[in-house]
Order: C-alpha cells, then sequence, then structure tokens
C-alpha cells in the first residue's frame, strides 16, 4: 500500500491517526458516561428532559428563522442580495451578457499586458 | 361501420381525391427519405411528406374516423414508432467491425451493386454506406410520430373549447 | 472592409441578445433565441464560402471548385438542434401559460 | 479485446440506443424496462472501468469515429473526422459521471412508482439520453461534438426538470432551456471562430496549431466558450438557474445535473489547460479564481435563508462549483510550470471535484427520500424523523459533516489541499474559502435539527424503500473511502489526472 499518509505542500494529514484519536476520545467518554447514576427508573419523568420548569415544546423551532440574528446584522447586503436574485428570465440574460462583456474586456486587456 | 364513416367529413369527391393522391405522396416522401445523402431532405423531410397523408386523410374524412379506435390505435402507433427509432439504434452498431458508423458499405458493391470511386458521379446509390439505411429508419419514426402528434392534436382538441370546422360542413350536407 | 454576411451575423445576434433581455413577453424571448440561432447558422455558413464555387454536391458536379462542405454540415445539425430547442421552449411557454394565466416574464412563483 | 478497442465509443452508443429502445421494451412491463435501463447502464460503466484502466496503464486512449481502424487519425483523404480521446482527467471524470447515472437509475426504481401516471417509459428515455450525453461530453476530444452533446445534456435535462409537471417546474424548465440555448449558441459562434482561423475543429490540432500564431481571434473564441461553459457550470453572475432548477427537478435528475455542472467545468479546464495553455493570458486565470471566490460567498450567504431544501441544496452546489474553479483556478495561473503548491491546488480542485459530486449527491437522495416518506415538500413541516427512520438521520449527517469539510468524510482532504495552496498564493480567497465552509457547515446543522431532532413526527412515515438505501449507502461508502484513504485516491485517481491536465504535449500528441 502506499502509506496513509496524506503528504500535502505544506505538511501532512493522516487519517487512521485521527480515527485513533477519535476513538480514544469515544472510548474515554463512554467510560464516563458509563460511571454514571444507574438506579433511575426508566420512561419516568427522570427521563425527560429538563427544560428548567416550563413545559417541554411541542413544536419544533421553525428552521427558518434560526439566523435571524445574522440576517440583522448583513441587512444591506442581503438587500441587495434579494434585489439581484429576480427571478425574471431576463436579467439571468442580462447578468451573462454582462460576465460575457467582463471575460472579453478583461482577456483583451490581459492579452495586450 | 361502411355508413357511419361515409357522413362525416368532407363530399365524396375529396375523399376520392385524397385517396388517389395518398399513393404519389407517399412514394415521393419514401424517394426523399431514400436518397438523403444525394438530394437535400433526408429521414426527417422525407417522414414529414408521408405524415401529410394522415392529414389529409383527417380534414378529408372528419374527426370520427379516429373516434372508433381510440386508445387501442395509438398503443400500436407507438410501438412501431419505438421500432424504427431502435432500428436506428442497432444501426449505429451494425458496423462494428470496423468502428463505429463506419461506412463499410460504400462502393462495397454489396448492397446497391455499384462500386463508385471518389469523385463525381451521376448519383449512385451506394455511395451512402449506411446513411440510406439510417434515413429508413428515422423516416419510419418520424411519420408515425408527427401523425400521432397531429391525432393527438385532432383529439384533444374536441374535449378543448374549439369546434373543428370540418364539423359543421358535415351536418350542413344532410 | 469586412463582408457583408459578417456584419449580417453581429447584427443578428446583438438583436437576439437584446430581445431577449428586454422583453417580456416569453413568446418573444422564444423568438429572439430563433433569431440569434439562425445569425450563429448564417455565420457557419459564410465560413465556407468560396468565390466562384457551386455547392459541394458529386452529383453530376458541373466543376470541381466547390464550397467548403464542413460549415454546411455544422450548419444542418445547428439548424435541426435549433429547431429542437424552440419547439421545447414553446411547448413549456404553451404550459407555463395554461398554469400561471399569463405570458409575463416578470409573474413568476419561483422567488429569490 | 474487441470490447476495449471500442471503449469510448461504446460508453456514448450503450446508453444512446438504451434509451432508444426503453419505449419498445417497456412494452414488455415495468419491471423488465426498469431491469433493462440498470443493466445497459452497469454495462456501459463495466465499459468505462475497463477504459479508465487501460488509460491508467499510461496511454491516451484514441479513436476516431468511422475510421476503418479505430486508432488511424491521420487523416487520409478525409480531412475531418470525429476522434474520441481518452486521457487520465476525461477517463476520470466519465467514471465519476457514469456511477452518478448508474446510481440514479437505481435510486429511481421505487422513487418513481406512484408517478407511473406520468408514463415512465418517456422518464427512463431521457435518463438514458442524459446519461449518454454526459459521456460525450467527457470523452469527446472535437469542438463540433462537444456542441452537439452540450445540447442533447440540455435539452433532456430540460425535459426531466418539467417531469412532475407542475406550474412552477415548466418556469424553472424554460428558464434553464432559455439559457441553455444563448450559451450554446455563443459556444457554438466561438467555435465557428476557431473553425474560421484554422480550418480544423479537432481539439488536439487545433492545439498544435495554436502555439505558432497567436491573434485577437483566439482571445475572443477562447473568452465566447468560456462564458458559455462557465454558464452551464452555474458559477456567480450566471448561477440563478441553478436553484430553480434543482428545486423543480426530481432528486435524481438534480444529482446528474449536478455532475453536468462539473462536467462543463472539466471541459472549461480542458479547453484552457490542453487547447490554449501555451497562448492564454494570466487573467484567465484570474478570472477564474476570483469567480470561484465570489461563487462561494454568494453560493453561501444565498444559502442561509432558503426554506425549500432543495432549492437551498441549489445554492450549496453554486459554493461547492466555487471551491472547484477557486482550486483549479490557482493552477491555471501558474500554468507553465506548474510545481509545488499549484500542482497541490489544481489536483486538491480535480479531487474536489469527485467529493463534491458524491456529498451533494447523498445531500440530494435523502432529501428525496425524506420527501418520499412524509410526502411533505416543506422542511417547516417535517419534523423529528430521527425517531422514525434511524438511518436515514445517519446518511444525511455524513452527507452533511461531507459538504461542510469535516475530518473522516472525503471532503476534508480536498479541501484542505485546496485552502493550503491557496493560501499560499493569495490569503484572502483561502479565507474566503474557509469562512464558507463553516457557513455551510452552519445552514446544514440548521436543516439536520428542524427535520430531524425535535418532537417526533406525527403523520403516517413509508418505510424506506431497499433500492433507495443502497443507492445512498454506495454514495456514503465513497465519501467515506476517499475520506479514510486520501492517498490512494490521490495516487491512483488524481494525480494522473492533474498530470495530464498540465502537459498538453501529451494530450497532442495522442491525437496528431
Amino acid at each position: 500500500m502506499t502509506g496513509f499518509v496524506l503528504t500535502t505542500a505544506a505538511g501532512h494529514w493522516d487519517p487512521l491517526l485521527w480515527l485513533a484519536a477519535f476513538i480514544i476520545i469515544l472510548a474515554i467518554v463512554y467510560i464516563i458516561r458509563s460511571r454514571g447514576y444507574k438506579k433511575y427508573k426508566r420512561g419516568t419523568e427522570q427521563t425527560l428532559p429538563f427544560f428548567s420548569g416550563n413545559l417541554p415544546p411541542v413544536a419544533n423551532i421553525r428552521s427558518s428563522n434560526m439566523y435571524w440574528g445574522f440576517f440583522e446584522a448583513m441587512g444591506r447586503y442581503y438587500k441587495w442580495l434579494r434585489r439581484a436574485h429576480t427571478g425574471v428570465v431576463n436579467d439571468y440574460v442580462y447578468s451573462f451578457v454582462m460576465l460575457l462583456v467582463v471575460i472579453l474586456a478583461a482577456m483583451t486587456l490581459g492579452g495586450l499586458l | 361501420m361502411k355508413r357511419k364513416i361515409h357522413d362525416t367529413g368532407l363530399s365524396p369527391i375529396v375523399k376520392m381525391a385524397v385517396c388517389i393522391l395518398a399513393v404519389p405522396v407517399a412514394t415521393f416522401g419514401f424517394y426523399v427519405a431514400l436518397h438523403g445523402h444525394l438530394t437535400p431532405g433526408g429521414g426527417f423531410a422525407g417522414g414529414a411528406v408521408i405524415a401529410t397523408i394522415t392529414a389529409m386523410f383527417l380534414v378529408a374524412f372528419g374527426r370520427d374516423v379516429i373516434k372508433s379506435q381510440h386508445s387501442k390505435s395509438f398503443s400500436s402507433l407507438r410501438t412501431i414508432k419505438s421500432i424504427g427509432i431502435t432500428t436506428f439504434g442497432i444501426l449505429i452498431f451494425i458496423s462494428l467491425s470496423a468502428t463505429f458508423l463506419h461506412q463499410y458499405l460504400t462502393s462495397s458493391g454489396w448492397f446497391f451493386r455499384v462500386t463508385v470511386p471518389f469523385g463525381p458521379n451521376p448519383g449512385y446509390l451506394g455511395t451512402g454506406g449506411i446513411i440510406p439505411l439510417m434515413n429508413l429508419a428515422v423516416g419510419l419514426e418520424v411519420v408515425v410520430g408527427l401523425s400521432l402528434a397531429v391525432i393527438l392534436l385532432l383529439v384533444s382538441s374536441k374535449e378543448g373549447h374549439t369546434e373543428a370546422p370540418v364539423e359543421k360542413m358535415g351536418r350542413r350536407e344532410e | 472592409m469586412i463582408s457583408t454576411p459578417f456584419m449580417a451575423v453581429v447584427v443578428l445576434v446583438l438583436f437576439g441578445l437584446s430581445a431577449m433581455v428586454f422583453k417580456r413577453n416569453l413568446i418573444k424571448i422564444v423568438m429572439a433565441v430563433h433569431v440569434m440561432g439562425s445569425g450563429v447558422n448564417l455565420f457557419l455558413i459564410s465560413l465556407g464560402y468560396r468565390a466562384g464555387s457551386t455547392a459541394p454536391i458529386f452529383t453530376n458536379a458541373p466543376k470541381l471548385e466547390m464550397a467548403l462542405p464542413v460549415p454546411q454540415a455544422l450548419t444542418l445539425t445547428s439548424i435541426v438542434i435549433n429547431i429542437a430547442v424552440v419547439a421545447l421552449m414553446l411547448t413549456f411557454a404553451a404550459l407555463i401559460y395554461e398554469h400561471y394565466g399569463t405570458l409575463d416574464a416578470r409573474k413568476r412563483r419561483l422567488l429569490e | 479485446m474487441i470490447l476495449l478497442e471500442h471503449a469510448p465509443a461504446l460508453a456514448i452508443a450503450v446508453p444512446l440506443l438504451a434509451a432508444l429502445a426503453t419505449p419498445l421494451v417497456s412494452k414488455a412491463g415495468k419491471r423488465i424496462r426498469n431491469l433493462w435501463v440498470i443493466l445497459s447502464l452497469a454495462f456501459a460503466e463495466f465499459v468505462v472501468i475497463m477504459l479508465g484502466r487501460d488509460v491508467l496503464a499510461g496511454n491516451v486512449h484514441v479513436y476516431s469515429v468511422g475510421a476503418s481502424v479505430p486508432s488511424l487519425t491521420s487523416t487520409g483523404g478525409f480531412p475531418i473526422r470525429i476522434i474520441l480521446v481518452a486521457d487520465a482527467m476525461s477517463a476520470l471524470v466519465s467514471l465519476a459521471a457514469m456511477s452518478i447515472a448508474l446510481l440514479a437509475a437505481i435510486y429511481s426504481w421505487r422513487f418513481m412508482e406512484e408517478h407511473h401516471s406520468l408514463g415512465l417509459d418517456k422518464f427512463y428515455t431521457l435518463l438514458l439520453l442524459l446519461a449518454a450525453g454526459m459521456m460525450g461530453l467527457s470523452l469527446t476530444g472535437d469542438f463540433f461534438t462537444l456542441f452537439v452533446f452540450i445540447e442533447v445534456v440540455s435539452i433532456s435535462s430540460a425535459g426531466l426538470i418539467a417531469f412532475f409537471s407542475s406550474g412552477e417546474s415548466f418556469e424553472a424548465a424554460f428558464k434553464y432551456m432559455v439559457i441553455s440555448a444563448t450559451g450554446s449558441l455563443l459556444l457554438l459562434f466561438g467555435i465557428g471562430l476557431l473553425y474560421g482561423k484554422y480550418g480544423m475543429l479537432n481539439m488536439a490540432a487545433i492545439a498544435n496549431e495554436v502555439s505558432m500564431q497567436h491573434s485577437f481571434l483566439d482571445i475572443a473564441a477562447l473568452s465566447l466558450m468560456v462564458s458559455a461553459l462557465l454558464l452551464k457550470s452555474g458559477s456567480v453572475p450566471v448561477h440563478m438557474w441553478k436553484p430553480d432548477a434543482y428545486q423543480e427537478a426530481p432528486a435524481q435528475v438534480v444529482i446528474m445535473m449536478l455532475t453536468i455542472t462539473l462536467l462543463s467545468l472539466y471541459v472549461m479546464f480542458r479547453i484552457c489547460f490542453s487547447v490554449f495553455s501555451l497562448v492564454l493570458p494570466v487573467t484567465m486565470g484570474w478570472l477564474i479564481v476570483i469567480l470561484g471566490a465570489m461563487s462561494v460567498f454568494v453560493g453561501v450567504t444565498m444559502a442561509m435563508p432558503q426554506r425549500n431544501l432543495k432549492r437551498l441544496i441549489g445554492y450549496a452546489a453554486v459554493a461547492e462549483i466555487g471551491y472547484v474553479m477557486l482550486g483549479a483556478g490557482t493552477g491555471l495561473i501558474a500554468m507553465p510550470n506548474v510545481s509545488g503548491f499549484a500542482m497541490q491546488a489544481l489536483s486538491g480542485g480535480i479531487f474536489h471535484m469527485i467529493n463534491d459530486v458524491l456529498d451533494l449527491s447523498l445531500m440530494l437522495l435523502a432529501a428525496g427520500t425524506v420527501f418520499y416518506i412524509t410526502r411533505q415538500q416543506d422542511i417547516n413541516e417535517v419534523g423529528g424523523l430521527a425517531h422514525k427512520s434511524g438511518y436515514l438521520a445517519v446518511l444525511f449527517m455524513i452527507s452533511m459533516l461531507a459538504i461542510a469539510g469535516m475530518p473522516p468524510m472525503g471532503g476534508f482532504a480536498s479541501k484542505l489541499m485546496i485552502y493550503e495552496s491557496v493560501y499560499y498564493f493569495n490569503p484572502l480567497l483561502s479565507i474566503i474559502g474557509i469562512l464558507g465552509s463553516i457557513m455551510l457547515l452552519a445552514i446544514f446543522v440548521k436543516i439536520f435539527a428542524s427535520v430531524f431532532l425535535g418532537v417526533p413526527y406525527k403523520g403516517s412515515v413509508r418505510q424506506v424503500p431497499k433500492s433507495m438505501m443502497f443507492a445512498m449507502c454506495v454514495l456514503a461508502f465513497f465519501i467515506l473511502f476517499f475520506g479514510i484513504f486520501p492517498n490512494l485516491a490521490l495516487d491512483l485517481l488524481i494525480t494522473p489526472a492533474a498530470e495530464a491536465l498540465i502537459n498538453p504535449q501529451a494530450y497532442i500528441g495522442g491525437v496528431v
């Protein structure tokens, strides 16, 4: 076999070493878990997750508003991004023509330098 | 069955003319398809010419000709269509002896019995290799494909809102 | 002086592109694609032009100086492909009209 | 062996013949048609593997269609001949494309069953036509055949996008078709320019000529072709058709469209590296790298607020294309003497091309299965599925970690190579790439949490069929394999492909 070390130009990375470390850490975690209190009664309210007193959530967190903070912070950028992403075919062709013009200009200038 | 066909569609003169015309149109379409590599045309154009016959029959005999055998004929038409296109597929593999699409029939005199030197000639069929065979396969597929399209357009428009002019012509006659 | 077919090609292609960018109606966009396609085909044909030559068909050819057959073969294929593309786009436009009730490119349901 | 001699042409002709014969075979029954599709694709996969092994043995595999002897490339008599060239890079790409097509066919056995009213033989015909087009795109050595196969691929994938005939799918298919038609027409215009100047259509023959005289015409033709191929690959300014198309198409068709984007990137690199390498101004490399960085950033930021899962994966695909362009573009900038970091960037980019296809395909198949078993479309109604189908949650987790580039998965090795080499080249680009990876992980953690964790799902859930599970497990196996043994994949597949791209003389020598 050609060995398992991925030698990149600036160093190397050994996946098997990483796996070995991962398994060792899993073993340690399992040991810590197994030393826990074993005489609890399964299936009673003892096994329910503790929501600091109030009722457990009925529905999941709606997936769309998990990162609302991020959208607030980048507000102006997202406003511009939403405006740029119209679903209209004409704007698709317009951006393609713009790309073509930019590449043509860059290549001709590049060619002269 | 006989009486039902005769009362719809255009006048009997037109029906007779369409029946007579069908033969020359078919031969011309077959000619265009077969001589694809010599004269302009080829499989697609020849098939389209032959497909006009179905359109002519539909116009002359009215739509009810189709209504009677509605769904049964379509599946058989589709099988003929796919037979045609599959022969085209097989023809790609035929010349596997040398390489794909190798024109090993050209001027080998086997199929068209004429060996033709390279250069201008008075239009022998042999110069085409397997192209005439491919044109025939594509022609068959296009004939059935286009006539299916015409039939489906007419049949489906019946449920649609437009009233086909052919219908009114027939009724006024009785 | 650039010979006239190449100028016609530039006009056709630019016309097609500009119609696609500015026209709102879906059918007009399909027509613009077809116009651009024929512009590119004209360009391919005019590449193979030789002064004073006949069509490259061997059947009792009057003389041996013939126009280049290869661009004409390319154009044939490109025309057939153009038909298929335009036919497909017209069926989509018809079905969009059936579902949306309008052919305006701005009325769309697929948002950003 | 006759099979090996005709391998490139067989790889294209077998799916084509299977596509043409599917309506006929489906008369015999549904199971026979499904078997026919999968067997023909399996045979084509076998042919491609044989071709790959032969090419890795060192020789560029050349096949001229229609000549009396397959390797007759000297143009006695007929000046123009279609020549299929398979060197290490194209063998790698065709192998990836055909295996994804095979998995898509296996996946769609049960996935399409409830849509039989829409006429499944049409679906399988288009699927096989798409596979034949992909094979043609990756093996062709001739510019005009490249244009014909790009059109075959565009038309059949537009037809497949509109397969679930709802209003939105027609709109997505229409937009895709308009964009692909304009792109390929301009590609044909560029090819016409090249034909006008050199009188030849063969890539290698033109590469041989281009080194001698170099004028503005080459630059114009090159930029036309590159912009058309960038459009087909969906990099930033022209990426907007991708989320629409990925949202509406059935899951397994989206996988094949994913491979098409990577194939058009491969064709662009083939043109830049092999054909125009000697005359290429350095600005082309810079253009690709900058567009790559932009598509990473825009793709990731646009994917954040999405609600529809497949649309979100579309934007993630735009970001993944950005990584490939980032890697290979750096290799392109240091083109004449590609050494050290540039070589690593290029092989990192190619390695990421393969990893990206595997990760996103697994994610898409998992998303398709989620919608198959719960019959829902929006991720907000679907919740707590991990209780019902644990395996699906594990597979989704694997694909999520792979896309974000976490260690045990394949994505990590290629992204490590790209970041390291691009950092030495220009730190800002590498920082954008790393930022993109982190945000990709954040997005998919959000999706995983809302779809799989939380309150158990109330609605009725179907059992994940075996064929879909098999397709996903094969993908998961390859992701893990490339993750744990990256240098095995590197030495076997990637470095020969990178070397094949680097020296155009080998590519030209094989043909001319």
